[in-house]
């Protein structure tokens, strides 16, 4: 990642366009709906299990609270708005960013939130459904943090060279039948340098959806719950690890009390 | 499984769909994700795309400059040449910004234009400033800056070339004020 | 793998035979499992009851009520178990075929079917059908299905299709799991290392050997890490030249942390002690002939060559006994051929302190030089001091040449050369 | 092995050493006859400098391998194993066409600027026989012989040549005598007598050599023919022709050389009873008098020795019915004559690598033992007897080492591992003591 050096402008100050505006205000009226806030009442107020008590997860815009996670002070601090040289740079990454500093693309994070929003929303949700989600990188200095971290959630995670075939061709690779991952989560989405990671095509053919960190450099155009941030410096990982842990967990709690309290969850 | 590995043709959930309607899948068989994605839905579904097909490229994004970038290139070209930072060391703030910050400070103070800069080297060094390679004073910044037919032995201008690629000095001002229109930068790829 | 939770959850399936044929728990991958199942049981509130019943996390084989894809989720498992019940079935009549063979063979033999051993089947079928074939395990054989068909794998997953190890997509989770701990164990103890030297004030150098590292700092002399085959020996799996050589080379950084002896339990796993190839007590001792003058005598064959050497304390008199004549050295025209003999006496420095009588009989000349400088060196060993001994294996001189001789092919003048040809 | 590994470096340097050898030479001899320091040295190379007056002792300083005698007169055992130089005028009369020795020693003798030869057992030993014997008895025959090839019996041969040069006998040399017997360069039907052959060329090469030694000797005694000689049925030589006379006239008519030769012979032989002069006899691989040759008529028939005009006159030479004379002769593997090989038939087992040819009982080569009986064989052990068989051995230790010390001196070992004592002891142990493969393993390093 470039180290740019003080001479350069905050630009936090800068960023009061329209975009946020709006977004704030989106994130309040969820806040403020009745039904929402209703519905966590009552979650939270039920001790004694009844077969009456349904419950659609998907029909609460925020489940999981995920809005209060998510802030901006936080990606900025942990240097998520650095991009590549614009001369890496994806033209599908262009919408995403929010200007050339001197050779250097800075990302533009008032987008950024709403769709790591939007990512994290979708992992909790898988979580919660009990899928199997997959952590995969190929950048050697996060490898162990991100191991770690699936480890600690009790998910999985592929850090290793991929094998072309692993998805596509997985009763030859591992002798059996296997359940393949409902989830891929990409923190880095090059296996080499300037080579997409192979998974990539992978999860695409086999319908898997993918969660991604891109940056300038990377193609978002595959996958599903793109996240415009920077994905080479060891904090904006480290954030995005906790992030992702926390709703993790946050979600599997979530089911346990539920199942405790004698809900019946149904997606229909 | 019955699966489309055509990824290229079109995204996971309409190939999905496609499959379901057809009763390829069961309903019933349907993953995990597909509540979840109908009920969240991306911000764009994730087609693949490609540069040499018809997809519209987004405008190139704008080039960031602030006014103190002008400041900035002055003070190394006149004033005293940039000097190495070692992160490492507890360092105090740097000459270049003292002189900005000062500069703001006396432009509030309501002094003319013209006789700006030369107000705050002074204060700077009744101060007790050092300056460490004390270049002979040019002109006025704002003298040069106004007169335009002077453009190619424009000191401030080299120096911005420095700063970043080539950039005319009409646009100096404006970006400056970081309002930019995109107008040049609107192409496709 | 720990199997112990699926061999609780295969009972109430009613898969016995599996519960007898699971292997001994490995030590890596214990801790690092029950820590997986512990982080994942972290999360349930009723971790300690289900702990006591034996319930997979987050498995929802219980209740089918909200989960509508059970049988597709548990689609790995039922193919796995429908594989092991083929499998078991074969084996089943395999070993009544062996058992009726067993005993005709010994109705053959005269002999007591019910006393009849494995030695005494192999014994009767030499006897019966003698083979000339070369390889061993093309020889005709009768022996019990499960010495000889490939042994079941165990299932990798739970009943609701999650594998049972985080890294089980990368598809050598043994090996990687391996390496994972490695990265964490180097990272904590650097972690420790930075939060020590804070403590003593002074910046991290990196490999820098105080004396005080030599304490901390665990002791590999005298041993060797580990051989790739006993590697893959002893964790039970499979990994290729280039992923064991950066093992190493990690294994190497962890064991030069200045901390590394925290560790010790875990490099030792892959640290073997160093054997020297050749043991003193295997070395003759030396002869004497009638004069008293101590001597060794070696016979030593090289592809068509043979060399017969006697070795004296001397003062570098060589006699060599072709068919043709008495030779000295010169009966080696090529410099490079007498540098052969020379070589062995250099390694331990001892030039003309020996003589040297030797007979030799066929071979082409570079392979009689060959075939002597190994008998010189073998013969060198009753002679001289243990160092000296490791120098001449250091210089490979302790090794035999074992290639055979290369055949002539038809259309050929030897082995490789060809027929002279002329266009006309 | 240190050489062998050096071997590339030393071989990438040699022609480099092979440049600054004379270089070093005539430093080496100023600096150990001048005895100046490198301080001195320095001065010498600054032309700036004024120059030091140094004082030129004439005196070389003395080397134990290097006799002071070079008077071969007054060699005797005391001189033992050490070199001595030959004055190149006398090398010039005893060895005018360097064909004494091999192509190798000349090499060497041209870079180290100085012929030396040195003073071994076997020389000395007949030397001291030729010094006591009674010439009024009839020609005295030696033979030197070796165990192996390449243990200096030419170079013997060559000091006693030289020996005899001094002390003003008559010479008669044979040198490389086998390669007329295998190739002579011309040859034609004898006029004389028919189903003889004559080497004209060869003879008058003899004859040239022959008035080169013994010019001085000749014009002194001034001898003449004793008989009226008939060439052909034109040309004739009268009776008192002096022999210089008659070497002249073989010059200008080739086709009678080999006549003349046996003439000049026959009159040597028959005045020796006069005593004015001693003939001395070198004969180098004296055993292919008695062998086959592969010289073939028109007719493809062999031609046996006795049909070669100049070799039945020089077999005459080694009987012993003169007196005032002696005979040395060499005998040794090149002398012996195998059958030339025939382009159709294979003299090689192609099975067997070039490398190791040798080994083949059907090689080019003689390979057998080396020893008298062996070599010259029943006929030629006859035709000598009585002779005395003088053994030239290898190297002794101090033999080996005084070489050593001579190359060593001459700049001519490159290799610093060579200048080492184990150094020495692997080219003693790589050489086998032997001094031909010595000077072959050191013109390596």
């Amino acid at each position: 990642m470039l180290n740019l050096t003080k001479n350069l402008p905050i630009i936090i100050n800068k960023l009061t366009t329209p975009q946020s505006q709006k977004l704030l205000k989106f994130t309040s009226n969820i806040h403020s709906t009745a039904g929402n806030r209703q519905n966590d009442q009552n979650l939270k107020t039920s001790v004694v299990p009844q077969k009456s008590k349904i419950i659609n997860p998907l029909k609460h815009e925020d489940f999981f609270q995920i809005n209060e996670l998510v802030k901006l002070e936080d990606l900025f601090k942990a240097r998520c708005h650095y991009g590549h040289h614009h001369g890496l740079r994806c033209p599908w990454m262009n919408e995403f960013i929010f200007g050339t500093r001197i050779t250097t693309d800075i990302i533009d994070l008032d987008q950024t939130i709403p769709l790591m929003k939007r990512a994290l929303n979708f992992i909790a949700h898988i979580a919660f459904r009990k899928g199997v989600i997959l952590f995969i990188t190929r950048y050697a200095q996060h490898i162990p943090l991100i191991e770690q971290s699936a480890l600690e959630v009790g998910e999985y995670s592929h850090c290793k060279p991929w094998r072309n075939g692993t998805f596509t061709d997985s009763t030859r690779r591992f002798g059996s039948v296997i359940r393949l991952p409902d989830l891929c989560i990409f923190f880095h989405t090059h296996e080499k340098l300037n080579e997409a990671h192979g998974a990539l095509s992978e999860t695409a053919k086999m319908l898997i959806p993918t969660v991604a960190i891109c940056d300038s450099d990377s193609d978002p155009s595959q996958i599903t719950y793109p996240i415009p941030a920077n994905d080479d410096s060891l904090v904006s990982q480290q954030l995005y690890t906790r992030l992702i842990k926390e709703v993790i967990i946050k979600a599997k709690k979530k089911r346990q009390e539920l199942e405790e309290q004698g809900y019946v969850i149904q997606y229909e | 499984m019955a699966q489309s590995r055509i990824n290229k043709a079109a995204s996971i959930y309409t190939r999905l769909n496609g499959l379901i309607k057809s009763n390829l899948i069961k309903w019933s068989d349907r993953p995990l994700w597909y509540d979840i994605y109908k009920a969240f839905p991306p911000q764009r579904d994730p087609i693949y795309r490609s540069v040499l097909g018809n997809d519209v490229v987004a405008p190139l994004p704008k080039k960031l400059y602030y006014k103190e970038d002008e400041l900035r290139a002055y003070f190394f070209k006149n004033i005293s040449p940039i000097e190495t930072i070692v992160l490492n060391s507890n360092m105090q703030q740097p000459n270049w910004e003292t002189f900005i910050s000062t500069y703001y400070e006396m432009e509030k103070m309501g002094l003319k234009k013209e006789s700006l800069i030369d107000a705050t080297i002074e204060t700077l060094l009744a101060k007790g400033f050092y300056f460490k390679n004390n270049l002979k004073k040019t002109n006025n910044l704002i003298e040069q800056t106004n007169d335009k037919n002077n453009a190619e032995s424009d000191s401030v201008k080299n120096e911005m070339k420095t700063l970043e690629g080539e950039i005319s000095k009409s646009n100096l001002i404006e970006t400056a004020n970081v309002n930019v229109s995109p107008d040049s930068n609107n192409q496709k790829l | 793998m720990n199997f112990l939770k699926l061999s609780h959850l295969l009972n109430p399936l009613k898969i016995n035979a599996l519960s007898s044929s699971l292997p001994a728990t490995k030590k890596i991958s214990t801790t690092v499992m029950s820590n997986f199942y512990l982080n994942s049981l972290k999360l349930n509130a009723k971790a300690s009851q289900l702990a006591s019943t034996t319930k997979l996390p987050f498995s929802d084989a219980d209740d089918k009520s909200n989960n509508e894809r059970a049988e597709n989720i548990s689609r790995a498992m039922s193919y796995y178990l429908e594989k092991m019940a083929e499998r078991e079935s074969l084996m089943k009549f395999k070993t009544e075929e062996f058992e009726i063979g067993k005993r005709h063979l010994a109705k053959m033999m005269g002999e007591n079917a019910e006393t009849f051993t494995q030695d005494d089947i192999n014994r009767s079928i030499e006897y019966l059908l003698p083979s000339g074939l070369f390889n061993k395990k093309a020889r005709p054989f009768l022996k019990h299905p499960e010495d000889y068909y490939p042994k079941s794998k165990l299932a990798a997953f739970g009943s609701d299709g999650r594998p049972l190890h985080h890294l089980f997509y990368t598809g050598n989770p043994d090996f990687y799991q391996i390496i994972y701990e490695l990265t964490q164990k180097y990272l904590n103890l650097n972690r420790l290392e930075d939060a020590m030297n804070l403590i003593k004030g002074r910046m991290k150098t990196i490999h820098k050997t105080d004396e005080a590292d030599l304490n901390t700092r665990i002791n590999l002399t005298g041993s060797v890490w580990i051989d790739r085959n006993k590697l893959n020996v002893k964790f039970n799996m499979k990994i290729d030249e280039l992923s064991y050589n950066k093992f190493i080379i990690m294994l190497q950084k962890l064991a030069e942390h200045s901390l590394s002896k925290r560790e010790e339990t875990f490099i030792g796993q892959f640290i073997v002690p160093f054997e020297p190839p050749i043991k003193l007590s295997d070395i003759p001792a030396l002869l004497k002939d009638e004069t008293g003058r101590p001597y060794q005598e070696l016979e030593v064959r090289q592809r068509t060559a043979i060399v017969k050497l006697k070795l004296y304390e001397g003062n570098g008199k060589i006699k060599i006994k072709a068919p043709e004549g008495n030779f000295n050295i010169n009966f080696f025209d090529s410099l490079t051929q007498r540098e052969q003999l020379l070589f062995p006496f250099k390694v331990v420095d001892k030039i003309n302190k020996f003589d040297i009588e030797m007979e030799v009989n066929n071979g082409g000349m570079s392979c009689l030089s060959k075939a002597a400088r190994y008998a010189i060196s073998k013969a060198l060993c009753c002679f001289v001091s243990a160092d000296s001994i490791e120098k001449l294996r250091l210089a490979g001189l302790l090794t035999s040449d074992s290639r055979p001789k290369e055949r002539k092919k038809p259309g050929q003048e030897g082995a490789r050369r060809r027929y002279t040809w002329k266009k006309r | 092995m240190s050489l062998a590994r050096n071997l590339n470096k030393i071989l990438s340097l040699r022609s480099l050493a092979a440049q600054n050898r004379l270089f070093n030479l005539n430093n080496n001899l100023i600096n150990k006859s001048l005895l100046i320091n490198s301080v001195q040295k320095r001065y010498l190379s600054n032309e700036q400098e004024p120059k030091i007056e140094i004082k030129i002792s004439q005196k070389a300083v003395p080397h134990f391998f290097r006799c002071s005698v070079n008077d071969p007169l007054k060699h005797n055992s005391v001189h033992l194993n050490k070199f001595y130089k030959v004055d190149e005028k006398d090398l010039k009369v005893i060895d005018p066409f360097q064909e004494c020795l091999t192509r190798e020693h000349y090499a060497e003798f041209k870079a180290f600027n100085e012929t030396a030869l040195m003073i071994r057992q076997p020389a000395i030993e007949v030397i001291d026989y030729i010094k006591k014997l009674d010439l009024s008895l009839p020609a005295y025959r030696f033979v030197l012989y070796g165990n192996e090839n390449g243990t200096g019996k030419r170079s013997t041969l060559l000091h006693l040549l030289h020996y005899c040069q001094k002390d003003n006998w008559l010479l008669i040399h044979l040198p490389n005598w086998s390669a007329v017997l295998r190739r002579s360069k011309e040859s034609q039907p004898s006029t004389y007598k028919e189903g003889r052959l004559d080497t004209p060329i060869d003879a008058a090469l003899f004859l040239k050599r022959f008035s080169v030694q013994n010019n001085k000797l000749l014009k002194e005694l001034n001898l003449k023919t004793t008989k009226k000689y008939n060439w052909s049925n034109r040309d004739s030589s009268p009776e008192g022709t002096p022999l210089l006379d008659l070497i002249e006239y073989a010059n200008t008519r080739i086709k009678y050389a080999s006549d003349i030769c046996g003439a000049i012979i026959r009159e040597i032989k028959f005045q020796t009873n006069s005593n004015k002069y001693k003939v001395f006899v070198a004969v180098d691989q004296v055993n292919s008098f008695f062998g086959p040759t592969r010289l073939k008529r028109a007719d493809k028939s062999e031609i046996k020795v006795d049909d070669i005009t100049i070799a039945r006159n020089f077999k005459k030479l080694l009987k012993n019915d003169w007196c005032n004379s002696v005979v040395v002769s060499t005998i040794g593997s090149v002398g012996v004559i195998l059958p030339a090989p025939d382009r159709r038939t294979k003299f090689y087992d192609t099975s067997i690598s070039i490398q190791n040819r040798r080994r083949v009982p059907c090689s080019l080569h003689y390979e057998g033992p080396l020893t008298p009986a062996h070599l010259l064989k029943k006929e030629g052990f006859y035709y000598l007897e009585p002779f005395i068989p003088i053994e030239v051995p290898s190297y002794s230790d101090s033999e080996l080492l005084t070489h050593y010390e001579y190359y060593r001196d001459r700049n001519w070992l490159q290799s610093e591992d060579a200048l080492t004592d184990d150094g020495r002891e692997e080219i003693k142990f790589l050489s086998g003591n032997n001094p031909r493969e010595f000077m072959r393993v050191c013109q390596t390093i």
